[in-house]
């Protein structure tokens, strides 16, 4: 067997958030099987703090480098300089000129494939009208176009579905708890809410809640499917009907793959999709064991999901 | 009565800190210096790679953003206001520089249209708190705010990705002088010598801490203390676009989210390095001390591989003992 | 008495009559803002947009209370944000323990106050400045919170009175707004008419000659930020019930919002000016902003901007009648 | 040149401001004032607290710009807008409340107006050491140049005030209580200075309270009263009755008055072996009730110090206070009040006042909980209070929300005792309670002081100036380096026996 990275750098763009905490589990898990080690900087959301961790993993010299650009543009002098430092770099997330390799869920596709669920549950439950609440996050390319593509899902299947509040929840609960309850004091008609992660689908949800109002003739769609949370709230919340899981474990795991590929200088291709599904229900179930707080993934049925491969829209798109 | 942390004060100034050594034995400063080597001491034997050549002159690169906008933070609080719009201000002027460079793939011209924009925001800054009298510290907040939003709506929050590519921009941030020194760290430096120059040896640096340690006495001894105040706003807004210029170089963009939470590091740094906030009392040189720490650390705990949580909390206990411990030993003395 | 004009020495507390007559600005734009919103959105009016406000503005100004009487004492406290975050996540994960709302909600309340406690203990007695203490512990809590809980905590039993809390009502009146209602009252009481809160002006005006007057300034300050911190406590159980979770990811910029609400109120940052009232105002001001932002569909960016904008102007205009009345 | 032409022309006069008029909101501080300064004289200002001396000469400074009248120098009639005008035009000021940085050493504060450069345009920082060191030297006052300025006692502090307007050449130097926290020998080389500026042909107006001075130092005395111009005359022709009578309106029958009988045998405070880390070594004394203690010394022997640790504000190193035979913890104001001891201090500004907060507020401050029931305030009371004290000390306010820090210093002053009287305290220390109090109001501290003696309070009592030391006091304790040196009954001292026993 060729042999395999031993030191492997992962600069994260907001590592405390749940979904890459997730990430980073399945990139240690794997890398684990290898005998490699994964070494991780967080950015923390500070765009100049991730050029310097680069740094630093290149100084140090590790093996390869993983990044998931807080934004794609502000890595692009920092792909020039890896090369110039012959240092093989595996983007995660979205595309970046000048990159080797990529991987990524594909955000559009996410939010599409759970927007036809939701248009197949409005028409049977909620008598074909579709008034959206998106709780979106405008901040970030990856998160526009889940709900880009979530609105152009639901239309697939109910052509006048109408996005009643586009909203920017800050991605985070309170913001979008408190953003959502201005929205629904203004839109009582609003019956479905969409949100770009848990937090800000639940923070929907929560506002809805808040304003005393039952959940009958309402639909709950979350993205990500990062931690309990959503298990929660299918479970407890009559309305949270749709997760569009993003399956994070599964991400890290094929970044690392990417990264002995890559490391082993095979051909990889441009774009490597990881999986995402829409689960309804009990669906969760497929996917995943909890355990009091822990939740472990079914390696073999999310191995069995089939990626696209390429996918509908990316960030390049939006510029248009 | 203000708040103050009152480093950097000791009742035998050496003649007015004529000499850099009588700075260097100032009693807050060596205190510094001692953190400093003592960090610096404790991750080379900690983290594998933290004392290579390669590594150290990073932090240096790494160090200088906070290092050149925070000369300017500090001279604004020696005279006794604060400013904390340079966060913003980062995200806005690196707007002008790429749009300029796309259109002229000229650099010159982009720096140009950056700096104008800093000046036009230090001028705000500098009129509404010097001559219209409204605290600085709302003024430059409601900046931040003003900016943001404004950096946002501009750019409907995505960045601006330089199209032109000129090798001389792309220099300024990410290469070094003889392959060694990181160029941001040599400007850093040039600027701290020459403000350092200027706030010791210069009538107008006096005037500043004059100006900041009562601003009634300065008056009175013939300063146009509105004036001065005024220029120190000026000063850093235009050190804070110089920071700028140089991280939109490391992005090769003008991206929206720079500069989130950059007031605060720089704050933190200048504080930390015992520029008191009421103004008259801190040197440039014990903030250069506070920069250094602060990235010192933030690399080397990040060499040791150790989650942000971590990070934060090691940085917050390490800010509050620092400064309490100096104060302590003001007191004592 | 070379006295020309004395005024009428009315009733009323001096200080607050002092601060007072900066009200009329806040007062005139917040009349302005609703006017104006109500006229382009009738929503802005309707019942539920209006609770929806009050109950924002209830978690702010149950904050600002506390907040109002630490830059009094010319101190601040830049922690509470983070400290709202830890609050939820503690509060959630005892009652999940326990099973118990009441116990729950003290541990909550009692992990802020243990919070403004260490803040006032390295203020009052490491002597280091506020500002930069409280950007520490701010940190360490940031920090610390994920430590405690990687995820956000879930609720598990759903108990009703937990709910209650953030959603529940009294009448017409959601139970966060009669909290802080309850809050700003003895604040209220507590600044304008006690030995207490005069003594807190008393230290923020100078501290040296309260001391020598025999008031305990250090001690007073410590309380004023154990108040701050409990008081935090308080906010964070509302938020918590709202989110129905325990989210290390909360209040991120709270403790701007906070301070920015309390300065537009009119309070001295240089300590022993300032009211209640003037935060008040300062709260409706900033989540009305808020509010009517989304409810006339304009680019939320604007939600920071205008507060940006309305900040400076408000503190103008009040700086330019203060000079006219001089006149 | 038209500007030689005007000094030919002209007639002897350095100075001439006349018709000058400021109010300031609810009050006329100088209503139609004039005033004329010959070169090489010495013009003294006097009058009340609050007449309006300061304001006059803040004019001149440039401080305030005056609401009418004209200011001409050397003949010339000038508009004086910024402080630099008046800098520029050779007015020196030595203000009455210190006006220095307190961060920077004593040299860099003399060099503030116009630092030294080089031909680069640097600062020549040795030039400043050297020059300072060698105007102090001139001058005779022992400061050390190189210390930070904020660490120096008041009264060092005043001396730094005087050198640095004479740093630099001047026409008028203008000194408003220069004096109040100097002791005799100081109050000498001042003069001596005077003198020499004089002989250089300088026009000197003197502020003072002191008649003494006055008299010794002055050619012509202009009073005011009220912010009008009361007399202009040759000091010649003053008597102290008629100076008094210009400058409050009235004859003062006794300075001194004794109403009361002799002191309680009864302890009211005592001190024992008290010793701090800075300074005082094993001081030792007792007050009795009904008693006034004076203590003597020169600048720096510890007194200021001594009063701070008995009231608790700073801490001791050693030894135990008790009052009433109830001991004190050390450095605990709080419980010291509560005990019945205050202290007026000598930093008026730094640990008295509440600049920002209205008359009424800084009065009650320390007697407010006996405004108070259950911790509510009751502010008609408070009020009524407040006001009955600002009509029995002639309190010159515009109303009792006025910012005390538009009170003149005088005013200020008695609004910081009336504080104390208001609290009822079986023992009061003042330090230098009459800094800066003019003749009238003195007379009525001192008949209070009698008064609270009298009622059976103990009076420990620290100031410089000899004849209230001698005045008042009933015993006389002289500090020397922290210590107690000597100790005197009201019969023995005498001005020459104390300062000896001050210097040796
Ligand atoms: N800035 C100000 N605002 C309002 N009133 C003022 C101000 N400055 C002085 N005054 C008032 O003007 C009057 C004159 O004050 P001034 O300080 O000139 O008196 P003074 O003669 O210097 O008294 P003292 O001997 O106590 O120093 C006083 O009644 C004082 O209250
Ligand atoms: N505010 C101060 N800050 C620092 N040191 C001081 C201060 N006041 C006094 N000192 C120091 O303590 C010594 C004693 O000063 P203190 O004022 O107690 O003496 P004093 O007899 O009261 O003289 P003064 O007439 O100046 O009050 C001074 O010589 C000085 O060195
Ligand atoms: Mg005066
Ligand atoms: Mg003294």
């Amino acid at each position: 067997a060729a042999d395999t990275p031993k030191r492997i750098g992962y600069v994260v763009n907001y590592g405390t958030h749940e979904w890459y905490q997730n990430v980073i589990k399945g990139m240690k898990a794997h890398a684990a099987e290898i005998g490699a080690t994964v070494e991780v900087k967080d950015a923390n959301l500070d765009v100049a703090k991730e050029v310097s961790a680069a740094e630093d993993f290149i100084a140090q010299g590790v093996d390869v480098l993983i990044i998931t650009p807080v934004n794609e543009e502000g890595v692009v002098p920092l792909l020039k300089r890896a090369k110039a430092a012959n240092m093989p770099v595996v983007l995660e997330g979205n595309p970046v000129k000048g990159m080797t390799t990529m991987v990524a869920i594909c955000d559009y596709d996410t939010g599409y494939m759970a927007g036809v669920e939701a248009g197949k549950y409005a028409k049977d439950h909620l008598g074909g009208v579709a008034k959206v609440m998106n709780v979106g996050l405008p901040l970030l390319s990856a998160t526009v176009l889940r709900s880009n593509g979530f609105m152009d899902g639901i239309r697939t299947i109910i052509p006048d579905a109408k996005l009643v509040h586009d909203l920017d929840g800050g991605g985070n609960p309170d913001r979008a708890l408190e953003v959502s309850t201005a929205a629904l004091a203004q839109n009582p008609d609003i019956n479905i809410i969409y949100g770009i992660n848990d937090s800000s689908s639940l923070g929907g949800l929560q506002a809805w809640k808040a304003a005393g109002k039952s959940q009958d003739n309402l639909l709950v769609v979350g993205t990500g499917g990062e931690g309990l949370a959503f298990i929660n709230a299918m479970e407890k919340e009559p309305s949270y009907k749709i997760e569009a899981a993003m399956f994070p474990e599964k991400e890290g795991y094929t970044t690392i793959d990417a990264a002995i590929a890559l490391y082993q200088k095979k051909e990889v291709p441009e774009h490597i999709v990881s999986p995402t599904a829409p689960m309804m229900g009990d669906d969760w179930k497929k996917f995943y064991d909890v355990a009091g707080t822990t939740r472990t993934p079914k390696w073999d049925a999310i191995n069995a999901l089939t990626p696209p491969a390429k996918c509908m829209k990316t960030a390049a798109d939006l510029k248009k | 009565m203000p708040p103050s942390v009152s480093l950097g004060r000791s009742n035998r100034l050496g003649a007015g800190a004529v000499d850099a050594f009588a700075v260097l034995t100032r009693r807050s400063d060596i205190t510094l210096v001692v953190a400093l080597i003592v960090l610096i001491a404790f991750f080379a034997f900690t983290a594998e790679y933290f004392f290579t050549l390669r590594n150290l002159t990073n932090v240096l690169g790494q160090a200088s953003l906070a290092m050149i906008a925070g000369i300017g933070v500090a001279i604004v609080f020696i005279s006794g206001e604060v400013d904390v719009s340079v966060g913003s201000l980062q995200a806005a002027v690196a707007i002008p520089l790429i749009v300029i460079m796309n259109h002229t793939e000229s650099l010159t011209l982009g720096l140009a249209g950056a700096l104008a924009l800093g000046l036009a925001i230090g001028v705000v800054n500098g009129y509404l708190s010097a001559y219209v009298g409204i605290n600085s510290l709302i003024v430059t907040l409601g900046m931040l705010f003003v900016l943001r939003g404004g950096v946002y709506l501009y750019t409907g929050k995505t960045a601006i990705p330089d199209d032109v590519g000129l090798d001389s921009f792309f220099a300024l941030g990410n290469e070094s002088l003889f392959g060694v020194v990181p160029y941001p760290a040599v400007v850093a430096f040039v600027l701290l010598l020459v403000f350092m120059y200027v706030m010791r040896h210069r009538p107008f640096g006096r005037m500043v801490y004059a100006v900041g340690g009562n601003a009634e006495v300065a008056r009175l001894a013939g300063y146009p203390v509105r004036w001065v105040k005024f220029v120190c706003f000026v000063i850093s807004s235009l050190l804070a676009t110089i920071s700028a210029i140089l991280l939109a170089s490391r992005l090769g963009s003008a991206v929206h989210l720079s500069g989130l939470g950059f007031e605060f590091q720089v704050v933190a740094a200048v504080v930390l390095g015992g520029v008191s906030l009421s103004g008259g009392i801190g040197s440039l040189f014990g903030m250069a001390l506070g920069v250094l720490i602060l990235s010192f650390l933030s690399n080397g705990l990040g060499m040791l591989d150790l989650a942000t949580e971590w990070q934060l909390v090691i940085t917050g206990i390490i800010i509050i003992v620092a400064v309490a411990f100096d104060e302590l030993k003001r007191r004592r003395a | 008495m070379v006295s020309e004009v004395s005024h009428p020495a009315g009733p009323g507390n001096a200080i607050g009559r002092l601060a007072n007559n900066s009200q009329i600005v806040l007062i005139a734009v917040l009349v302005i803002l609703c006017v104006g919103v109500s006229l382009a959105e009738p929503q802005f009016y309707s019942g539920a947009n209006v609770i929806a406000i009050l109950r924002q503005a209830a978690l702010v100004m149950i904050v600002g209370a506390g907040m109002t009487m630490l830059l009094i004492t010319a101190e601040v406290d830049l922690s509470v944000g983070a400290s709202l975050a830890f609050v939820g996540v503690v509060a959630m994960d005892v009652i999940n323990i326990t099973n118990s709302v009441a116990i729950g909600s003290l541990a909550g309340i009692a992990f802020g106050g243990l919070v403004g406690l260490v803040n006032g203990f390295v203020v009052t007695r490491l002597k280091v400045n506020s500002l930069i203490a409280t950007i520490g512990t701010m940190m360490i809590l940031q920090g610390s919170v994920f430590l405690y809980s990687r995820e956000a905590v879930q609720n598990h039993h759903h108990l009703a009175a937990f709910v209650d809390i953030g959603a529940g009502y009294v009448g017409p009146l959601p139970i966060p707004v009669i909290v802080a209602a309850l809050f700003f009252a003895v604040a209220y009481v507590l600044l304008r008419h006690t030995t207490l809160g005069r003594y807190l002006y008393a230290i923020g005006a100078n501290q040296k000659a309260a001391r020598l007057s025999g008031i305990r300034a250090e001690r007073l300050k410590l309380f004023a930020f154990v108040v701050t911190g409990l008081l935090v406590g308080v906010a964070g159980l509302v938020l918590v019930s709202l989110m129905n979770a325990g989210q290390p990811t909360a209040g991120r910029g709270f403790e701007l919002t906070v301070v920015a609400a309390v300065i537009l109120g009119g309070t001295s940052l240089a300590g022993g000016r300032g009211t209640l009232l003037g935060t008040l105002l300062g709260v409706l001001v900033l989540k009305v902003i808020d509010n009517a932002i989304i409810l006339l569909q304009w680019n939320q960016d604007l939600q920071m901007i205008v507060p940006g904008v309305v900040l400076i102007l408000a503190t103008y205009l009040d700086l330019a009648k203060r000079r006219a009345n001089a006149r | 040149m038209p500007a030689d032409l005007a000094v030919a022309e002209a007639p002897a006069l350095a100075l001439e401001m006349t018709g000058i008029s400021k109010r300031f909101p609810g009050v006329v501080a100088l209503n139609d004032v004039h005033l004329r300064l010959e070169p090489g004289k010495v013009h003294a200002l006097m009058g009340e607290n609050g007449a309006g001396k300061s304001t006059l000469i803040k004019i001149l400074a440039g401080v305030y710009e005056k609401d009418s009248g004209t200011i001409r120098i050397g003949g010339r009639e000038i508009e004086i807008l910024h402080p630099s005008d008046a800098l520029k035009r050779g007015i020196k000021v030595v203000f009455q409340e210190i006006a220095l940085i307190a961060e920077f050493t004593v040299a860099e504060n003399i060099f503030l107006e116009e630092y030294p450069v080089g031909r680069g345009g640097s600062i020549r920082w040795r030039t400043i050491r050297k020059e300072a060191r060698a105007l102090f030297e001139r001058i005779g006052f022992d400061v050390d140049t190189d210390a930070r300025t904020g660490a120096l006692p008041v009264s060092q502090q005043q001396m730094v005030e005087i050198a640095r307007a004479l740093a630099h050449e001047a026409r008028i130097v203008v000194m408003d209580e220069p004096s109040s926290s100097l002791t005799p020998n100081e109050v000498g080389l001042l003069f001596k200075v005077i003198r020499r500026l004089t002989s250089l042909g300088i026009a000197v107006l003197y502020v003072s309270h002191k008649l003494d001075e006055v008299f010794e130092i002055a050619d012509t005395v202009t009073v005011l009263r009220d912010g009008r111009h009361i007399s202009t005359r040759p000091i010649a022709e003053h008597t102290n009755d008629t100076l008094i009578q210009d400058m409050i309106g009235r004859r003062i029958e006794t300075l001194f008055p004794r109403e009361r009988g002799p002191a309680s045998d009864r302890i009211a405070l005592s001190v024992k072996n008290l010793s701090t880390a800075a300074k005082l070594k094993d001081i030792s004394f007792e007050a009795r009730a009904g008693e006034v203690v004076g203590f003597f010394g020169l600048m720096g022997a510890g007194r200021t110090e001594l009063a701070k640790a008995i009231v608790g504000f700073d801490p001791i190193s050693g030894g135990e206070i008790s009052i009433g035979g109830k001991r004190l913890h050390p450095h605990d104001t709080r419980t010291a009040v509560s005990l019945g001891i205050g202290l007026l201090s000598e930093d008026r500004k730094g640990e008295g006042l509440m600049l920002e907060l209205p008359v009424v507020t800084n009065l009650s401050l320390a007697a407010l909980e006996e405004f108070a029931r259950l911790g509510l305030i009751d502010e008609s009371r408070e009020r009524a209070a407040a006001q009955s004290f600002v009509d029995r000390f002639r309190i010159r306010t515009p109303s009792l929300e006025q910012p005390i820090k538009n009170l003149s210093g005088g005013n200020q002053q008695k609004v910081l005792l009336a504080r104390w009287l208001m609290r009822g305290l079986s023992v009061i220390v003042v330090d230098e309670p009459t800094r800066g109090i003019d003749v009238g109001a003195k007379s009525e501290i001192f008949a209070l002081i009698d008064r609270l003696a009298s009622e059976g309070h103990a009076v420990v009592m620290m100031t410089s100036e000899m004849p209230e030391l001698l005045g008042l006091s009933d015993r006389i304790l002289v500090m020397a380096g922290g210590r107690i040196t000597e100790s005197f009954t009201r019969e023995q001292a005498t001005q020459e026996k104390v300062l000896n026993a001050a210097i040796g």
